[in-house]
């Protein structure tokens, strides 16, 4: 894709109650970023997510894309969390399907496509309650790329997925390098070994630590 | 706008789809409900005032109950693993939200009713020969409308409140009382043939469904933040 | 500023206070046909008219804290509702004492008496909602609800008075002309009540406070 | 005149209890405070 978007958080706050969880993150993101946030628990590392996704308000800064605020309007923006956010009682199609239509973007070939990349399209009549976690967290990365995303958040994505899971979403993580700003983040970075990517260190609402790793 | 109530709709065909994939809290609502009939006819037929006279306030009343556990459905099922976070990305506008689960809270309400109503209509032997069976339904689906709107609107507060499920009714109860009060003397009205003397009231269940459908237009942003 | 029996508004306080029970004792007259228990009737009226007041509170704080989030608006909102319970509760209670004597009856469904009794039930459904532990959601939520509720009191309000005006009225609470010490001694009251409610709310708010220094405390040191 | 004066007693019980009622909590959440503090001053 020729036109690159472009994420920009500046001085970023966040205070709930008396407490302040974002103190103030700044940081800058194109087109084809892969950033990998890490930190221990409570560093408002989750809270930062939620509020590039526009599901929690904040309190200070800017989040802009492409100059404009982001707000949950925005549309594009596929979340992967650590629960797999889907409904138990619908089939892995019927899900699949409802979020395609939610973003008015794409068929039944997209719902192949996606199931086929996951290695779900076998179960697809099948309902979300009698799948296995790590089969529900697959669904929920595909349930996630229905949205045709140019923001992609993951929580903690590798929870619960098996050896091949993990290859999946490595896959992922590279193929959407053309059209999306990608931000994850992550006890375990040992799982980006291989990928090229920047890192972001939070520690008590603050970045600490900036780096870059290339494959 | 026509993108609003297009989403607002594949949600609430989506929300049918998955209340009728497990019918069974659908039929403990109407069994509960039947039974709630079932004990106020009887019970009252027990002190022999089984007459028109109480029907309107024992109907009301039957549904008051049956909708506490009918509109509790409405964000539940969005809390099993996080699903709400999910669709409010996907439609991109709380509202949304509102209107969709309001729909899925009117049709479920409206369901259960087809089946309670016509049973203490017989239960309590109305006599309908002047009753004014359009004025009636009219009240009833009035009464049917601002509740699942308030109801809808309440759940929404409480269904994050884990281990609060109890303020559902006594956050609704206060705030229905100009409904039921409407909607109590409109079915009198109705079941005596006397639709003039009431329709003012039916003016006032307009207005306060009218009120209770826009309101959320401008608190539900907050009511869905977290 | 200080609390308890030393703050001077305290004292202040308690001296019109007694001035203001001296004149509903004995510079008002006795009612001529109600007699003397026409005199719960200042007190009555005052707190009603405290309970209403605090709603209005109630309903600005709601609004503010929904736009500035700010801890303040919302401590203001809680105290303001559980001042408003004291005070709604003190009405419904010497209503009865002074229709069962006049109306011989403890209660009627008179507009009034069924809008104080909701706005009670409301009371107490927000400070439920509120809770005891404070937490940044059910702030929100509580303020959501007390707009909810101010909004809804004047449908509660007309549509009980409809229907009182559209059966047959049984008893009505008008028609009692107030001569003019009567009416010295009732805005009196209403006066002693309304800075009663500003000295509550203060101690309530200092102590709200301090309950959420605590907190804090707490947090930092347990962290 | 029993009316009256149970009326009187009552908004007065009243609003004496909810008045006792914040300064009992005012009282215990002090002594918290200056325990925590007392932590404070140790840890530091």
């Amino acid at each position: 894709m020729a036109v690159k978007d472009v994420l920009v958080v500046k001085e970023l706050q966040k205070q709930l109650g008396h407490k302040q969880i974002l103190k103030n993150i700044s940081f800058q993101a194109v087109t084809g970023d892969l950033l990998v946030i890490t930190g221990p628990n409570g560093a408002g590392k989750t809270t930062l997510l939620r509020i590039l996704a526009g599901l929690l308000p904040k309190s200070g800064g800017e989040v802009l894309w492409n100059g404009a605020e982001l707000a949950l309007d925005h549309g594009r923006v596929g979340y992967i969390s650590h629960q797999p956010m889907l409904y138990a009682n619908l089939t892995v199609q019927e899900n699949l399907r409802f979020f395609g239509e939610m973003y008015g973007t794409m068929g039944a070939e997209r719902v192949q496509e996606l199931l086929e990349l996951v290695g779900l399209w076998l179960y697809r009549l099948e309902m979300v309650s009698v799948l296995s976690r790590g089969m529900q967290q697959r669904l929920a990365i595909a349930r996630a790329l229905m949205a045709d995303p140019t923001l992609i958040l993951y929580d903690e994505p590798f929870t619960s997925l098996d050896a091949d899971g993990r290859e999946i979403l490595r896959q992922v993580f590279e193929q959407h390098r053309d059209r999306s700003i990608q931000l994850a983040i992550t006890h375990e970075p040992q799982h980006f070994a291989g990928l090229t990517y920047r890192h972001l260190g939070l520690d008590g609402g603050r970045v600490v630590e900036r780096g870059y790793t290339h494959a | 706008m026509p993108k609003f109530w297009r989403k607002v709709f594949l949600i609430y065909l989506k929300d049918l789809k998955d209340e009728f994939r497990t019918t069974d809290h659908l039929l403990s609502t109407l069994v509960f409900g039947t039974m709630l009939v079932f004990v106020f006819s009887f019970a009252l037929q027990l002190v022999e005032i089984g007459t028109a006279q109480v029907f309107p306030a024992v109907l009301w009343v039957s549904i008051f109950f049956m909708a506490i556990l009918a509109l509790q459905r409405s964000f539940a099922k969005e809390q099993d693993n996080g699903a709400l976070d999910a669709l409010l990305l996907a439609s991109g506008d709380r509202s949304i939200l509102f209107y969709a689960k309001f729909l899925f809270s009117l049709t479920v309400l409206l369901l259960l009713e087809v089946v309670v109503v016509p049973l203490l209509w017989i239960f309590i032997d109305v006599a309908g020969a002047k009753a004014n069976l359009w004025f009636f339904l009219g009240a009833v689906f009035l009464g049917s409308w601002g509740l699942a709107a308030v109801g809808t609107l309440l759940n929404g507060i409480t269904v994050q409140l884990p281990g609060a499920r109890l303020l559902f009714p006594i956050l609704l109860f206060p705030i229905l009382i100009p409904l039921l009060l409407g909607a109590i003397l409109c079915t009198q009205g109705a079941l005596v043939g006397e639709i003039k003397a009431v329709s003012g009231w039916m003016y006032l269940l307009v207005i306060y469904d009218l009120l209770f459908t826009i309101l959320p237009l401008l608190l539900f942003d907050y009511v869905l933040e977290g | 500023m200080k609390h308890g029996l030393k703050s001077p508004l305290f004292w202040i306080l308690t001296l019109i206070m007694l001035v203001n029970i001296y004149v509903i004792a004995f510079y008002a007259p006795v009612e001529k046909t109600m007699g003397i228990v026409q005199k719960v009737f200042y007190f009555h009226v005052a707190s009603a008219w405290v309970g209403l007041l605090a709603l209005c509170v109630v309903f600005a704080a709601s609004v503010l804290y929904l736009w500035k989030r700010s801890e303040r608006t919302n401590n203001l909102a809680l105290a303001s509702a559980e001042i408003g319970t004291v005070f709604i509760s003190c009405t419904l209670l010497t209503g009865p004492l002074w229709a069962y004597p006049i109306w011989n009856t403890w209660w009627t469904w008179d507009p009034r008496l069924t809008t104080t009794l909701v706005l009670w039930f409301m009371y107490v459904a927000y400070i439920a909602l509120q809770g005891g532990s404070a937490t940044e959601s059910r702030k929100r939520l509580a303020a959501v609800y007390g707009i909810i509720c101010v909004v809804n009191v004047p449908l509660v309000f007309f549509s009980t008075r409809w229907w009182r005006s559209i059966h047959p009225v049984v008893v009505t609470s008008e028609g009692m002309a107030l001569t003019p010490k009567m009416k010295v001694a009732m805005f009196l009251s209403v006066g002693v009540f309304s800075l009663l409610y500003v000295y509550l709310l203060n101690i309530r708010l200092k102590s709200l406070d301090l309950e959420q220094r605590v907190k804090r405390l707490k947090a930092e040191l347990f962290a | 005149m029993t009316f009256f004066v149970a009326g009187y007693i009552i908004v007065w019980a009243v609003v004496f209890l909810y008045a006792a009622g914040i300064q009992r909590r005012q009282s215990k959440l002090e002594q918290e405070l200056s325990v925590l503090e007392e932590l404070v001053q140790k840890r530091a």
